[in-house]
């Protein structure tokens, strides 16, 4: 409102008026392929057939993470739980293979530990309506005491060659973390496009009032979309389990931060209603791209801190400019 | 329904209602802001449950669990607010909460959506793109989805709680003529409408409300305009609000406020214009003409791309907000809740906030002396609020209005700008508010008045401006201005 | 003739990539920089500072590119970073292992690549060729003994506890373990300091307050001790007890040499564990056996013998 | 869009607003007190002088940081930057100090640099209109970065006796950090309640566009929020090296979900607008009760961390149901 503001947002217009074409479809994934560019120019190895599987299957957790964390986003709320819930459907999964359960078993009941957390966070969440953040605030804290509680504090080494198989295996040569991560998405994208279930979501995150008004049934989907994002807590804390051959009850402290710094590279806004699982992927990318990239030009590791808060707002910034 | 009780936390909103709606009737629903004609409705169409009373719906005891199950058994409501998702397509929003058209795998079809929809648009006369978001309408066109919506369900009752309150008289019209046909074919609809006119209109029966006690319900044809005025408010409002008929004042001296090709990015295009002080200009025209775009560009909101803004024969450069109101503009905007009311803030400070400076001592805040100019103010308005340090949103519509009308007033404006000054306002209070804008007028102020209601305009104003398409295309006196020539201009009809 | 020797003794389990490694090693130092990569749990945790330090001693003094990365107290970045060391096709890779059981596959992978791992301050499963690493379980025992001495084998003590990492866990393994022997020795709380200063700080200002009769305390480590130590300081409770910490961190020796309620650490060398296990590696690379383990001692540094210890 | 709709929802705002202030501090205030009354009970030594300075003491920190933060949700946006600031702020001012710098300009100094990285967070968040999650997520990233570069990760000790005084010493028996943390408490129930711009905070909270159109000059009061914010987080940073007599370059990590936590107990909602200071400060405290009160009690750590989670929803939940 001010003239500075005026001359900004001046500037802001020609420089749209440049770019704007291409930018206005690509947006971020446009970002991703620069930073894909300047680091193939200048990072060794990066191009390598063997890098790209690397930086695939080093998103796939957080990817897995991220696409739960978007259905979330999109309405409006916030799961802060995801690290936690992680950790201790790792923990679980692992404890009930190594107690002789088949690892399918094991497997699935870690996820539905996953599943289960997420269905208290929806129900504190959309039936006695208090705020998600504190709500998976508490989940997060108390989540990873169970995880330390049942562990004892300990990694519990995995030892089933099933279950380690779809965290550290490959088929052919591609490593399983990176199928599932697909699947997940490619089920998100048309779980979100094309079921009632995903038009409600953005519904409900575009204007909640209307709609309940509406008919649509807010609580459920609400407890749904809560229930999915720890559903994908749980299949990540498996995935994870197999990866480092063990479940941690440390195990994925922050994931949180990195799963909403993804959602919202990817173009999800915290609004509600707008967004798309595809851009998901992208911040995904972004994000372990930066990682990889910097670890293989050997940047100083507080200086990755640096460059990696400072691309994160960046990128943001370049995005919102096209608009 | 009959004996219909409802409370929000302990405060009785509806007692002992009773309604009776008949196959192929209009039943008009009236009352005051505030009266209970929403919750009623609401209770009708499953959203609220009743705390006692019954729905006895085609002779069969309801028990609504759901607006789904209302929905369902063919009771299909209009909302007061707009309640759409921005964010969705057209398409979408007119089947949301229904079963979309799906495939074989149970996968929505997006082309069976937008095919489907086209028809029910086309059906009330209406070429909306269904593929279009709805942030991307007018609100009379988001309200245009809201109708296409309701009567996509082929309902027997259909609520329509104040459906044209943004709607100019050609929308209206086009309602009107859908209403009738729905009528005819047995539909039995409530129409709920601050706007006297239509009720005589469009209705057969209807039904007042006071203070959410049933008064009095009857044939239209067996009253009046002042009777249900009378009814609704309880008491004679010393007749509607007529501007006192001054012999026309031709504008002497400068003009307070000119305007001179003026345009901004696109859609307001080359207005000219001239108010004088002591005058009301009333700005008419069809939604989306661009009237809030010009009252927006004149206060610095948005920007002008070319002309220039005199205020006092000098050319003014205003930026923003904050420079309007230092060269004296006052500004009411469309919308009260999302442009006016801090709804987390007590009357007192929602009128002082844009004035606050005015009450520091040493930097810190006096709020005891602000009483005084407040309390000035609620009674000039005659506001009617328990207590200053009462939140805003807990006033009537119409109470609401005044308030933001205060704070502009606190700065001492030489011009004023409003934008729809009693839209959803009820007839007490729309009165209150008309007669407070000539006072201020004969004071001296130059108002500038956006709104869609003709009357309004028609009674109020000094001098009539009607723009079309972003362009100014006629100047009327009071004198010659009737309904059919602001409609024959703002339609843009120009072949005299 | 090294080189042969080198490509010999790796031969069995290689892929062609590695004999491109052991090439780029062929033509002598000058040419070829040697390259490492050294990925520690975390780089906000001063030990592992100045194992980094370690590091750069490394690359000058072998004109080596050495890499460091934090794993954040994350398991499965760690394993990303050993895996982004295999794409930079590092020559050896350093592991200081956040989890020694779940870093196994990583290991396994750069092994699949013929890189040599070796492991510094703890072990790892997945076939590492060399871990160079102080005795946690023997700092704990040592600690015990200088605390069970001092107290003359009685006392009410404290135990600050850490991070779940495998360190942390031994060093309380091997002191409670040495405790064991004095049976009116009574551990009259246990809780966690989280492995910083602040926390340790804080945890005991409150165990302070519920007990009146403390004798000595133990902490995982330096940071905590610290804590510890500010912690009875502002209590007025300076006299009262001793603290025995784990390390031999410069924060630590300052508060030696204060000679105040801070009495004793036991001390471990990061730099020199990277040191140790850059020179095995090399050794491991021209070919050579290596021992599986070395053990480097670690000595209990006390305000009598800190002038002469050597430090970080 | 319509009065009638404000309405309906108004009343029972209005109802709240009027009489439920008094309650809705009252209701956590209560919970404050029942929890003391049970750790009165249960922990040993719990109602000693000193351990109530003790409880104080240690809250002094985040109830600093959540003042802060108070001030930015009610504006309906948030500060995940503070942790970080904190401990750049604490590395820069030990730094100087240590070099010589008379201790009031290094304590100001690195104040300052809290300020500044509050200025930036505020531009970002103000005038390029990025959210306050991304920007604030950006910026705990790259000013944690930067406080390990210059301190090259290792903690700075701290020498001088004057600034130490700051966070460890104590006037009249009762421990410095708690003088300033009810100085700044004061202020802030001050600012916020008799000045401009804390009406206008609570303005653009309610309704930002609003608070536009009526000539508040939201991009610089928010500018203003976030700087509060990161003066805060400055001070907080100084009183914490003072306290643990060292500049930390991991100082405060996590710190400002202790932070949020607090606000939120205290009553203030993300919706914006709504909330006051005093509510922090029982926030503050019952997180501080709880940490004190299970540790005399020896509560094993992971059991604390499930108690502390349960207890964070239990408390919002409970005061949502008396409404
Ligand atoms: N959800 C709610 N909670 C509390 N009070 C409510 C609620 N909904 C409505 N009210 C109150 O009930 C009364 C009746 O409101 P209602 O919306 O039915 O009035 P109305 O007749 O539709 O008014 P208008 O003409 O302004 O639309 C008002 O005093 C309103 O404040
Ligand atoms: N924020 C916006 N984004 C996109 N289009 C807009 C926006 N605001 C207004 N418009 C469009 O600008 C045109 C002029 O709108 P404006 O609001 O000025 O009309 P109006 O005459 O005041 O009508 P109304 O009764 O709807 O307020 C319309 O076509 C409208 O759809
Ligand atoms: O040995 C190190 C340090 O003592 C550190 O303080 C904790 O982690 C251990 O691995
Ligand atoms: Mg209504
Ligand atoms: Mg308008």
């Amino acid at each position: 409102m001010n003239p500075n503001t005026q001359l900004s947002s001046g500037n802001s217009v020609s420089l749209k008026q440049k770019v704007l074409p291409v930018w206005n479809q690509l947006g971020m994934l446009i970002i991703l392929i620069l930073l894909c560019i300047i680091m193939a120019l200048f990072a060794p190895y990066f191009t390598e057939v063997n890098n790209v599987l690397n930086i695939l299957k080093q998103s796939s957790i957080t990817a897995i993470l991220a696409a739960g964390m978007t259905v979330v986003i999109l309405t409006g709320g916030i799961d802060l739980s995801v690290g936690s819930t992680l950790a201790l459907s790792g923990v679980i999964s692992v404890m009930l293979s190594n107690a002789g359960f088949p690892p399918l078993i094991a497997m699935l009941a870690g996820i539905g530990t996953g599943y289960f957390a997420g269905v208290i966070n929806g129900y504190f969440t959309a039936v006695t309506k208090l705020p998600a953040f504190v709500v998976t605030l508490g989940s997060m804290t108390y989540l990873r005491g169970v995880a330390f509680v049942i562990s004892g504090g300990l990694p519990l080494v995995l030892k089933n060659k099933f279950f380690i198989f779809f965290g550290a295996g490959s088929i052919l040569g591609i490593p399983t973390p990176i199928y599932i991560m697909m699947v997940v998405y490619v089920i998100m994208f048309f779980v979100l496009k094309y079921t009632m279930f995903g038009r409600h979501v953005y519904a409900i995150g575009g204007n909640e009032e209307a709609a309940r008004l509406t008919g649509i049934k807010v609580e459920k989907t609400l407890i749904n979309v809560y229930s999915i994002s720890g559903l994908m807590a749980g299949i990540a804390g498996v995935v994870m389990a197999g990866r480092v051959i063990s479940g941690q009850p440390n195990a994925g402290v922050s994931f949180e931060l990195d799963a909403i710094a993804a959602v919202i590279l990817g173009g999800t806004s915290f609004v509600g209603g707008v967004g798309r699982i595809q851009g998901t992927i992208i911040g995904v990318l972004i994000m372990a791209v930066l990682s990889n990239g910097l670890t293989l030009l050997n940047v100083d590791f507080y200086w990755q801190m640096i460059v990696k808060g400072l691309v994160i707002v960046i990128a943001v910034l370049l995005d919102k400019l096209r608009n | 329904m009959e004996a219909i009780h409802k409370s929000f936390s302990g405060v009785q909103v509806l007692r002992n209602i009773n309604l009776e709606l008949r196959k192929g009737e209009v039943h008009a629903l009236m009352g005051e802001n505030g009266a209970g004609k929403s919750t009623l409705m609401k209770i009708m169409a499953g959203i609220y449950r009743p705390d006692s009373g019954r729905i006895i719906y085609k002779g069969e005891e309801m028990a609504w669990h759901s607006p789904l199950e209302a929905r369902g058994k063919g009771i299909s409501v209009i909302h007061q607010e707009i309640s759409l998702s921005p964010n969705l397509t057209i398409g979408e929003n007119i089947l949301m909460g229904t079963k979309f058209p799906k495939n074989k795998l149970g996968l929505v079809q997006w082309d069976e959506i937008f095919k489907k929809t086209k028809i029910v648009l086309e059906s009330i006369g209406s070429d909306l793109n269904p593929k279009l978001r709805v942030s991307e309408l007018s609100v009379a066109q988001q309200q245009i989805v809201e109708i296409a919506r309701a009567l996509s369900f082929n309902s027997e009752v259909l609520i329509m709680d104040e459906p044209t309150a943004s709607l100019t008289d050609k929308e209206i019209d086009k309602l009107f003529v859908i209403i009738n046909d729905l009528r005819e074919k047995g539909v039995a609809i409530v129409y709920i409408s601050h706007r006297m006119d239509e009720i005589f209109k469009i209705s057969d029966r209807c039904t007042i409300l006071r203070d959410g006690q049933w008064i009095s319900s009857h044939p239209i044809a067996e009253t009046n305009p002042e009777q249900l005025v009378k009814q609704m408010v309880g008491r004679d409002l010393n007749d509607l609000f007529q501007k006192k008929f001054s012999p026309l004042v031709t504008p002497q001296g400068e003009p307070v406020l000119e305007l001179i090709d003026v345009c901004d990015k696109g859609i307001v295009k080359n207005i000219s214009l001239k108010i004088y002080p002591g005058e009301i200009v009333g700005l008419a025209g069809l939604v989306g003409a661009g009237r809030t775009e010009l009252i927006r560009a004149i206060f610095g909101i948005s920007k002008m791309t070319s002309g220039v803004i005199k205020l006092n024969g000098k050319p003014v450069n205003i930026k923003s907000p904050i420079e309007a109101m230092k060269h004296g503009i006052a500004h009411v905007p469309e919308s009260r809740k999302e442009q006016g009311l801090f709804p987390n803030l007590s009357v007192k400070e929602n009128m002082i906030m844009n004035q606050m400076h005015l009450y520091r001592k040493g930097g810190v805040l006096q709020y005891a002396s602000m009483n005084a100019e407040i309390n000035k103010y609620m009674k000039d308005l005659g506001v009617r609020a328990a207590s200053i340090e009462q939140n805003v949103m807990g006033l009537s519509g119409g109470n609401q209005q005044k308030i933001v009308i205060a704070r502009w007033l606190s700065i001492g404006p030489k011009v004023l700008l409003l934008d729809e000054p009693t839209r959803g306002v009820d007839v007490g209070a729309k009165t209150e508010i008309h007669k407070i804008i000539c006072e201020l007028a004969e004071k001296g102020l130059a108002v500038l008045m956006v709104s869609s209601e003709l009357p309004e305009i028609l009674g109020v104003s000094d001098r009539i401006l009607v723009m079309h398409e972003g362009k100014l295309k006629a100047e009327l006196s009071k004198e010659e201005a009737t309904q059919e020539k602001i409609m024959y201009f703002a339609t843009g009809e120009i072949k005299k | 003739s090294n080189n042969n020797t080198a490509t010999n003794n790796k031969g069995e389990n290689k892929a062609a990539n590695t004999t491109d490694t052991a090439a780029t090693t062929e033509p002598a130092k000058e040419a070829k920089k040697l390259k490492i990569g050294l990925t520690v749990p975390s780089l906000s945790n001063p030990f592992f500072v100045a194992m980094s330090k370690g590091a750069q001693e490394v690359a000058t003094k072998y004109n080596a590119e050495v890499i460091t990365v934090s794993a954040d107290q994350d398991l499965a970045k760690q394993t990303a970073q050993i895996e982004d060391f295999i794409t930079k096709k590092v020559d050896l890779i350093l592991l200081s292992p956040f989890d020694s059981k779940g870093i196994a596959a990583a290991v396994q992978q750069a092994k699949t690549a013929g890189i040599p791992v070796i492991c510094v301050d703890g072990s790892a499963d997945g076939g590492i060729d060399s871990v160079v690493m102080s005795d946690n379980v023997m700092a704990g025992t040592l600690a015990a003994q200088y605390l069970a001495d001092r107290l003359g084998g009685k006392g009410n003590i404290v135990i600050i506890d850490g991070p779940p990492v495998s360190a942390v866990t031994d060093r309380i393994k091997g002191f409670e373990e040495g405790i064991k022997a004095f049976p009116d020795i009574k551990v009259i709380s246990k809780q966690n300091g989280e492995g910083n200063r602040e926390k340790a700080l804080s945890v005991m200002e409150n165990i302070l307050q519920a007990n009146k009769d403390i004798n000595a305390v133990f902490a995982i480590n330096d940071p905590e001790g610290v804590g510890v130590k500010i912690a009875a300081e502002q209590a007025g409770r300076g006299d009262e007890f001793f603290i025995v910490g784990v390390d031999g961190a410069p924060e630590a020796v300052d508060a030696l040499k204060e000679k105040k309620a801070f009495a004793a650490t036991s001390a471990q060398f990061p730099n020199e564990m990277v040191l140790k296990a850059v020179e095995i590696g090399i050794k491991i690379l021209d070919g050579e056996k290596v021992e599986q383990q070395i053990l480097i001692p670690v000595e209990l540094i006390t305000q009598d013998n800190v002038d002469s210890y050597r430090g970080w």
